[in-house]
């Protein structure tokens, strides 16, 4: 066991440090800039059944200490990736798949499939705000969070991962319902619905109008929901949420995030996830923490 | 690819209209290929945080030159660093313009396209190149001394007349089509929407450098997104450079 | 007519640029750096029937382009208000009494007394994430907010706004019931729930644990919320979230908002409204736009 | 109170523990009263937004002295910034000390609350002034010569003995209370706390300057609470100097 060790739904993971999906696409371009071995985990880019375009560009738009995107769920659709994709599953490391559909058995059906890879957990994307149907639609309500959980859970034979929206009135409500439905695990929080303007031309930056906030913009909202999940679950909690170093991720762990995902970090320093691994490193061992699992809701009300 | 640090050797504004001109220093420099980019840290400042893509307008063994316009907050507050500092980059991305096999080329630039496309003769600085540079006026022309310096023939083209012939550059480009076995083009839409008209009876390999809104600028994160007879692809790696039938413009 | 000026429920407003409540006291500490006849107009800091301590300090946290603050609506009180406070409204400006209580009966009691004053609207506070009892628990489900707003209506004589609160399922949802119980403007947003954590002593760094969000971060939430609402509902809107500067005020104008208010700009620089007021007055003049309200709304999608 | 603009004169790190000192030009200075504060922009970096509360050291008709250490973002920031820097600056802020009806003033600061202090003697340089000065250790200690110069006595105490005396300077106080008609006091709350105690049962007038987070500092956003006798005040306007007797320690 190593200071950063953990073990999250059975899986082991090196550390708690897991890319974020969306972020990382499917792992190769990372490849360039260091190991993939080196991570806890890697979020694949969301998988639908069918390929999907997404929205036309701009996708993007930096706002002030976040972005938006609006990519909305491009990739080449599971059996593309089934085909041409599952080398990287490979590397020693936790592959996540996150999974997105226009309806409850199309979940169902990407659930069955890909319970028969070398996948290690699976993560339901039902907060995505980038998409028509589906995605978000599912994750408002807490019964129908609940409702889909419960089927997803009949198909799925890896772990299950719940990505909760914060888009919602109540997280904890939604967390927990996701916990009735059967989740072995929470992620949270994917992001907040956001627009820019250019007043300029007077249009939307986003060819989508609206589209999904990240980056340290978004920490302090995403910390508080993991705290009030972690009050409310008893099942492990992912945080997800503007994490940009080792300190921002100890805020989540300390508010009772088992791991993290690291997302727009990513994009702006592609060693943000390695750096914060050594980090911690350093920081459990200057302070004689064993593991850092000591840390998780460590918290002082 | 490569993340690293390089160290500003030159920021200086070079024209009126607010564009400057960059020398980074580079240790163990990557090899770099003309019509690549690289990913440019701006700091932190006012809330910016993504790196900019900026192209690269010319390279040697530990150094490259970038032109670029203080437009917004990351580009302005690169305009204000200082010689010796230090950034963080990331480069050679994208695919880059292939002049190998064509020995009489085409550059088609237009705006703040002109930067780049400088590159192509410092790499292959052997071939014959014509040159047809617009831009809206005088105020806006950089870099066409050098392009007259290598090149068989400049032609200069602005909006208003202010410099050269008046008019949009694929006017003047029509006549000359025969010369070339190959085009190389970057700049605002319309032009390279005006060059597709002009060339899609032809035969001649024309290749347009495209521009997106970026976030990684490495093809990790999808937002670049271009249309392509094969669908969407990223202009960060399967971009910049297109082949101008293979793009929807 | 200047290019500023605009109507808002039958109140005159020389600039639609607004001081956002809590973030301009009662006005007084201003009058340091201009003449409050400057502004459109000021919102109070929330009032309640009896005098408020607020929560304990730290009440603020500066987070990346935010700050979190959780002062818990600390105020002397209404009687303390007509009492000794109200000889600032005599100041050339539009005054708006931002309102919070514990129960329905306290709200259209304060609702009921300062319609009697020289005020000029009312604002509800019906989102305030800082306080234990009311507050936001009023403004989370579209019912609760009808029936607030239907019983404070009875017994408010001026022109009443809603503040709607950020933490919630639908955005529209919330402004429709709003519009339903008699509203006749609405205003948002309220700051987003937020939290911070000091990693070396392990506590919050509020003493309240969780406070609001507010500042540039909010911007791209508030914006999209605005827009989602104006597509919603007839009756104005006033936008509010992150505005620091005439471009901010402008991308609100454009999603649909006829008025904005200024919170934390406030606070980071106190010339921030007359700033912006300033180049309102230029961007109009520069553009050839008569009068601003040409801008509202006229986002073009 | 006015907000204005300040020219850096001097920003210089003057210890082994990040404690700067900058020296501010102000055209059109107010006047100022010892004690008091600004509210200092340390630009817009790694997403900082708000002004930092920073006492003033020493003051004449168109500088102020500030001694600061370099702790977080903003902090950092500032240490960073070269003579010769423009920035933005709210003052003077809070009421300040009163030493005008005192001719026996004792001056009790811990760590970075020693650094305000002097600025009673920049005010009345007349008076008599007994000088008790703690810090954790020697590397902390800044201005405590200028101290020596102006003080009738100038205690030395530090936790660990490095300087001076080891122990709290309220335990070398107490013997001395006779001497003085006022104290003044700034430090970590431990330290105002003894001091409460100290004082409590003598009619020695002491005045604390207290330390909150805050947002504006000029009593708009009601951030700073601090608890007294009278209920929660603002330790922006109604402090940082508080009658030891009305604060809640
Ligand atoms: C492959 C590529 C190569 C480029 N090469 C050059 C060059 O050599 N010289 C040069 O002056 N400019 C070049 N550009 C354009 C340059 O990237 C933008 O002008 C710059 O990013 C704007 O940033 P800002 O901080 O000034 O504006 P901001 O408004 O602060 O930018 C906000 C966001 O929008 C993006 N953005 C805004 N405008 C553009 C744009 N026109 N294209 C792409 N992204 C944009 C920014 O990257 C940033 O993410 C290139 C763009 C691309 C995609
Ligand atoms: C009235 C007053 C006078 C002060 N005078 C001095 C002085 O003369 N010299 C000096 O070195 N320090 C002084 N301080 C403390 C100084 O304000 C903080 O050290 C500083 O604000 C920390 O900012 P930062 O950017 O380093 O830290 P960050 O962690 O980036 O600050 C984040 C936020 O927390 C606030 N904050 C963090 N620590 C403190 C603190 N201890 N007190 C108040 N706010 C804090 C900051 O102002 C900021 O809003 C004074 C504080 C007050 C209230
Ligand atoms: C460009 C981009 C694409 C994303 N795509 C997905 C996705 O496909 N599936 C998903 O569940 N989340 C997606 N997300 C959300 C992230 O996984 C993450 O929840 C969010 O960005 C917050 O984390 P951050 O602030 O660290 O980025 C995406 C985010 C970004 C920025
Ligand atoms: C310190 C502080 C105190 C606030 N107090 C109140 C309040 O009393 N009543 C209220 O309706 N909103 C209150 N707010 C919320 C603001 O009015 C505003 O809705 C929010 O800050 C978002 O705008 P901004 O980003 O411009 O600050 C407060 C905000 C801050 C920062
Ligand atoms: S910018 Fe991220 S994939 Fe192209
Ligand atoms: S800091 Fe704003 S009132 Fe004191």
């Amino acid at each position: 066991m190593t200071a950063l060790s953990t073990n999250i739904c059975g899986i082991e993971f090196k550390n708690p440090v897991i890319a974020a999906s969306g972020t990382f696409n499917f792992g190769k371009e990372f490849k360039n800039f260091f190991s993939l071995s080196k991570l806890g985990g890697i979020c694949l880019k969301g998988l639908t059944l069918g390929k999907r375009e997404g929205n036309d560009s701009p996708r993007i738009a930096e706002c002030y200490g976040g972005i938006l995107n609006s990519v909305g769920l491009q990739n080449p659709g599971l059996e593309a990736f089934l085909r041409d994709l599952t080398s990287v599953l490979k590397e020693d490391t936790n592959f996540i798949a996150n999974i997105a559909g226009n309806t409850v058995s199309e979940y169902c059906a990407l659930a069955e499939r890909l319970s028969d890879t070398d996948i290690s957990m699976i993560e339901l994307n039902i907060s995505c705000p980038n998409v028509k149907k589906g995605g978000l639609s599912f994750g408002v309500l807490p019964e129908d969070v609940k409702n889909i959980v419960k089927e997803v859970r009949k198909f799925c034979k890896k772990p299950l991962i719940v990505k909760l929206s914060p888009n919602v009135a109540s997280i904890s409500d939604n967390a927990l319902a996701a916990q009735d439905g059967g989740a072995d695990c929470i992620s949270l929080i994917n992001t907040l619905k956001g627009m820019a303007i250019d007043i300029y031309t007077r249009k939307p930056i986003l060819s989508n109008v609206i589209g999904g906030l990240s980056g340290p913009a978004i920490k302090p909202v995403a910390l508080a929901m993991v705290y009030e999940c972690y009050k409310a679950v008893d099942i492990p909690i992912i945080g997800i949420g503007g994490i940009m170093d080792y300190k921002d991720a100890l805020e989540f762990m300390l508010a009772g995030a088992s791991a993290v995902q690291v997302g727009t970090a990513n994009m702006i320093n592609p060693m943000a996830m390695v750096e914060i691994i050594e980090e911690l490193t350093e920081f459990c061992k200057e302070n004689n923490i064993k593991n850092i699992k000591e840390l998780v809701g460590g918290l002082v009300v | 690819m490569i993340t690293t640090k390089a160290k500003i050797l030159l920021n200086i504004n070079v024209t009126a209209s607010n564009i400057y001109k960059i020398v980074l220093f580079i240790e163990g420099m990557p090899k770099i290929k003309a019509g690549q980019f690289a990913m440019v840290d701006c700091g932190k400042t006012d809330g910016v945080l993504l790196k900019r893509p900026l192209s690269i307008h010319s390279f040697d063994n530990d150094t490259i030159t970038i032109l670029y316009k203080a437009l917004g907050k990351g580009t302005k507050a690169l305009s204000r660093m200082q010689k010796g500092s230090i950034i963080d980059i990331i480069l050679p991305l994208g695919n880059g313009f292939e002049a190998r096999n064509y020995s009489n080329i085409a550059l088609v630039g237009g705006g703040l396209g002109i930067f780049p496309l400088y590159s192509v003769i410092n790499e292959y600085p052997q071939k014959n190149y014509y040159a047809y540079l617009g831009c809206k006026d005088k105020h806006d022309f950089v870099c066409n001394d050098i392009f007259n310096e290598k090149c068989r023939k400049t032609l200069i083209a602005t909006d208003d007349g202010s410099l050269g012939q008046k008019g949009l550059v694929t006017d003047f480009l029509a006549s000359d089509l025969k010369r070339f076995n190959a085009i190389f083009a970057c700049g605002p839409k319309p032009m390279l929407k005006a060059l597709k008209n002009l060339v899609v009876g032809t035969q001649i390999p024309t290749f347009v450098s495209l521009e997106e809104r970026m976030g990684c600028g490495f093809g990790a994160c999808l937002t670049c997104a271009c249309k392509t007879i094969r669908g969407k692809e990223r202009v960060c790696m399967e971009g910049p450079v297109f082949d101008i039938k293979e793009v929807i413009l």
